[in-house]
């Protein structure tokens, strides 16, 4: 007989059957990774970054490979939120995971303005990327301060009306002072790391690899600084932390929720592996049976540091 | 699809070219000429992306089919020193391949370089009477495939930059003086930008369809991370699409060449 | 006949015969090395980061593997300068190297006391450790601002008789602020980057690995963000940058000099690898000839970026 | 010194245990017992490190040594894979290694684990009469190189934790009994810390002096880069020694176990 574990997470009014979600931006809305695995498997989908209107994006090339990483420049080439929940959101909510929709802007008020749009739609959490490298309003420039993030998120928060998760950049003097704004300003919960601002240059050519010059770094190679800013944050803050970075497999996926994260988000590693999402899955359940640990919770935060 | 594979046998077709032969029900049973394999070269992060690379021909009755590369960086060189035997993790058949259109009589392939191995099954495939294979190359020694291109067209044409094989220039020059004296129904293109540009250029003139084939670098191979955009025509205005979803094929009205 | 190509570099008053520098903390005082290859084939020798008094340095384990990457937490173990001056420049001298002088401390007036200490010795040049993650005080927590920066260079500078090196922390929101501040202090070149702070977790034991919690990132992986922060910082400073972060052979290090730096450092390649340093100097070289450049210094900056 | 060497042959010796035959003239005439080499697992950045694998026995007339490892993660799998013929990329051999003092009659080699490894070549290389190997393993399965140890010792007691083979239990309760009924002149340890540091309590009962060979995580191997610290006496003080250079084997007195 073999024992019963619970993979449930609860947070912020987010109730997931596993602690995986799919990242924003690497799993696009789902469509095309159906074709792989049951993306129902999965605790919840972080969508595709939105923004009110359309977007293009940036000129290709976007993407460079780094020792055990990616770069990245797409700068949120999306359909605009009323693509979204009119084409998107029916063909997400026929698999029974959470929706969490990744939303971005330009101005304070565009923040606001795609919050009030995605309040009113069928959908579970809003992630509020307050930290796109790639994009050059907006963004990222709101989420390297505390002020910067205070002022965005106040805002926000008076209009949404789902669970609202900040993501966090990485390209911080101090990740745990940006945390704390997002919270004293009304965030339910921060997901960290956003990718490490990075370049790539062909030495060949002389020319940068990407059209956009820099890119966000991706992949295993950030995953020592995301767990460390997981760490400290969810040491200092009082909300659940997501925690995102480089993680590949169930083993990865532990170590972030031992370092305090609540639920843990899985990007680039599927780009490699198309079943990265469902192998991180299970991974963490044979961890759990083999150390004999029946419920996921009693992870979140078990580091021992004495 | 996601598989692991079992190569059936690679073969050096020149100094830095190779031929491998990968046995998948799968993949022969479902590909079309034009679509590609993601292939995973090397366990680990060495290459830590998949690499793209062209289906040059299938064997549906063998249940196999053929990829032919040229080593360029890290992920071609791991996989040049796969084993006939070893396994190999290949995702595919991907993205949309070339059209065949039965009723057309007179068909042409147009590829320079690495360009030239998608072109190989459309010969195979077409069922047009008229198949006529104009290939560019570098340079003599870098000549591969000849035999197998001439034994699918019906004229096959070659040309070197140096001159040391066939005619002295490029594909462009061939394709040219070709339109002048043959009606084509439809001419594939496969290669560098600037030589699909051209070669579209001088077919519009002459009011032949074509598709081209087109290269950019990608992160997942099926359409969900955006990275692979490449600039097509929508209405009047522009928009990107994806090479890894949308292509690597499209009609050659619709890219727009920077 | 083969082409004649110049290697050499000059910058804020060094001469090195080649671009090419062990960087601090990853070469000991080149006594260990010495045994494998010539270190007088080196532009320079940035020795192991020294303090007024010895240290012992963090407890073990100091180490961890990350996906091409190191995590260290050694915390400045050194016999002190005074012990430098006498036991190991006398041995470095012995060959045709330039000798860097890599000073931390804990307060401004160490930092002061170990300039003019530096000053008064035979050394090529001093390199002001603004940034190691390592230690609790002092270092990296005076690295972290523009005026923290501007406080320790400033009062250094007045005191420095030797070529000022100013190192910097890669773990801040604005590496071109702090770079300009060290500029307007009087620094007469920046180096960057030192180590990227993160951390490693054994999900099997649920411990750190470093004894220390968290330690420095170096090796392969962060080479993205380095390549960003030269190419950022050597656009808007005056004074020379020396580039590092991931550099294991000549291609690597022809990025950084396109990307602006005037001469690199090679660190954490060399664990792997202990002729890394040397054949990065051979590895320029081949690029040289191969692409039909002449002087190395036609390369500094010389990134294409239309 | 990094050498390319050839590997010779590698033996599985029990589910996770192997044994490497290296062919290199420098390592087997330079080598001494309980020095050790730094391994480059595989190319690339798979395993980033070079791991640390201690010198088993050295083979001067034909230019070999062996190494045993046990497969423990990243490094040590990929070590395992490699077959009779490949290069392999070394560096060594590294660090201090055991005292061997022609005058002693009786001694003990006392290890646990990946510890009795480098424990054989003293046995090999050391001319006392007596020569007593204590050995521990976890269970029956995991014993290793029974025979080279009976070889060359004049008394092997074998040791495991749930008794399946020789005493059950741990090796300090056979060295305690032993060292009732006879006098070492020298022990060399080699094992888990609590082990080392008990059967040094021991012997110090019995003013019995002894080495340890300590592990520690490392960097470069060879002292540069100071990460593989350990606690040594200094006087009346301690300081951090380096297990790469001032080690692995220091006297047992300059260690401070935790
Ligand atoms: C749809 C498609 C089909 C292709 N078919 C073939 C083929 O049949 N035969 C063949 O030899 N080559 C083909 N290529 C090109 C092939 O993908 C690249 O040569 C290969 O990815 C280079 O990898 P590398 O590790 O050798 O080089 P590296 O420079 O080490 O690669 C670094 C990164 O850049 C990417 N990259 C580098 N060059 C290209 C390129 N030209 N196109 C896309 N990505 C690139 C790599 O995939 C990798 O992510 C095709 C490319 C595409 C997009
Ligand atoms: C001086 C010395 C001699 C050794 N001799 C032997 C031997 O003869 N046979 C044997 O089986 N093992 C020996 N070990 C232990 C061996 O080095 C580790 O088991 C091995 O490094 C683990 O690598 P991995 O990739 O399998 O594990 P991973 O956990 O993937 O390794 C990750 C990193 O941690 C390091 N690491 C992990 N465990 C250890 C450890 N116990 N000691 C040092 N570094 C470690 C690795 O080197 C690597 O850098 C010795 C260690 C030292 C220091
Ligand atoms: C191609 C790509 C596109 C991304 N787009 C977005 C996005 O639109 N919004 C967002 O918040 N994060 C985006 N990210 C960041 C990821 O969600 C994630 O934070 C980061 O990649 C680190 O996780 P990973 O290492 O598992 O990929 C993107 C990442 C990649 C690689
Ligand atoms: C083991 C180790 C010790 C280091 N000690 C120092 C130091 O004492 N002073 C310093 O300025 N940088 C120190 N560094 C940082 C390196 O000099 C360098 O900035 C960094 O490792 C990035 O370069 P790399 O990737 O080539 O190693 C150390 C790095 C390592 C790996
Ligand atoms: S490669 Fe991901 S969308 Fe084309
Ligand atoms: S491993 Fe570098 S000093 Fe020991």
């Amino acid at each position: 007989m073999s024992r019963k574990i619970n993979m449930a997470v609860s947070f912020a009014g987010i109730n997931l059957k596993n602690p995986v979600i799919a990242a924003s931006g690497t799993f696009g809305f789902g469509r095309e990774y159906s074709q792989y695995f049951d993306i129902g498997r999965l605790g919840g989908i972080a969508v595709k970054g939105l923004t009110l209107l359309p977007r293009k994006g940036n000129p290709p090339p976007r993407i460079a490979e780094t020792p055990s990483g990616i770069l990245n420049s797409v700068g949120l080439q999306n359909p605009g939120v009323h693509a979204f929940i009119k084409d998107e959101i029916p063909f997400i909510r026929k698999y029974n995971t959470a929706i969490i929709a990744n939303a971005s802007g330009n101005t304070v008020e565009d923040y606001e303005k795609i919050t009030e749009i995605l309040s009113d739609s069928d959908i579970d959490a809003i992630e509020l990327n307050l930290s796109c490298p790639n994009v050059k309003e907006g963004c990222m420039s709101f989420g390297s301060t505390p002020q910067g993030v205070k002022k965005v998120v106040e805002r926000v928060k008076k209009v949404a009306k789902k669970p609202l998760i900040v993501k966090l950049t990485p390209n911080v003097t101090d990740i745990v002072e940006i945390a704390l704004a997002a919270q004293d300003a009304g965030a339910d919960a921060v997901s960290l790391i956003n990718t490490l601002l990075g370049m790539a240059i062909d030495a060949k050519t002389r020319r940068p690899i990407l059209a956009n010059i820099t890119g966000g770094l991706s992949g295993p190679a950030v995953k020592p600084v995301a767990l460390r800013m997981v760490y400290q944050v969810s040491k200092a803050v009082k909300i659940p932390v997501i925690g995102m970075g480089g993680i590949s497999n169930g083993q990865d996926a532990v170590e972030f929720l031992l370092a305090g994260a609540t639920a843990v988000m899985v990007g680039t590693a599927g780009f490699v592996n198309p079943y990265a999402w469902v192998e991180t899955i299970d991974g963490i359940e044979a961890y759990m049976l083999e150390n004999g640990v029946d419920d996921v919770n009693e992870l979140i935060g078990g580091l021992i540091t004495d | 699809m996601r598989l692991i594979e079992k190569i059936n046998c690679i073969e050096k077709l020149n100094s830095d070219t190779f031929l491998m032969r990968i046995e998948s029900e799968n993949i022969s049973s479902e590909a079309s000429a034009g679509q590609f394999v993601n292939i995973k070269c090397g366990e680990g992060s060495e290459a830590f992306l998949r690499r793209p690379i062209s289906i040059c021909s299938i064997d549906r009755e063998n249940k196999t089919f053929d990829i032919v590369f040229n080593v360029r960086g890290k992920g071609t060189k791991l996989l040049s020193r796969y084993d006939s035997g070893d396994e190999i993790d290949v995702m595919g058949p991907l993205g949309r391949g070339f059209t065949i259109d039965p009723s057309h009589k007179s068909i042409a392939v147009v590829g320079g370089g690495i360009g030239i191995f998608p072109l190989l099954q459309v010969l195979k495939d077409h069922p047009a009477p008229n198949k006529t294979a104009i290939l560019g190359f570098r340079t003599r020694d870098l000549v591969v495939l000849e035999d197998s291109f001439n034994q699918y067209s019906t004229e096959l044409l070659i040309a070197t930059d140096d001159g040391s094989y066939g005619h002295k220039g490029f594909v462009t020059d061939l394709l040219s003086k070709k339109v002048e004296a043959q009606n084509f129904d439809m001419v594939y293109f496969c290669g560098p930008s600037v030589m699909m540009k051209l070669g579209v250029e001088v077919l519009k003139k002459h009011n032949i369809p074509s598709e081209v084939s087109v290269e950019q670098r990608m992160g997942c191979g099926i359409g969900a991370c955006l990275v692979c955009a490449c600039k097509t025509r929508k209405g009047s205005d522009w928009d990107y699409s994806h090479v890894c979803k949308d292509g690597p094929v499209f009609k050659a009205e619709d890219i727009i060449f920077d």
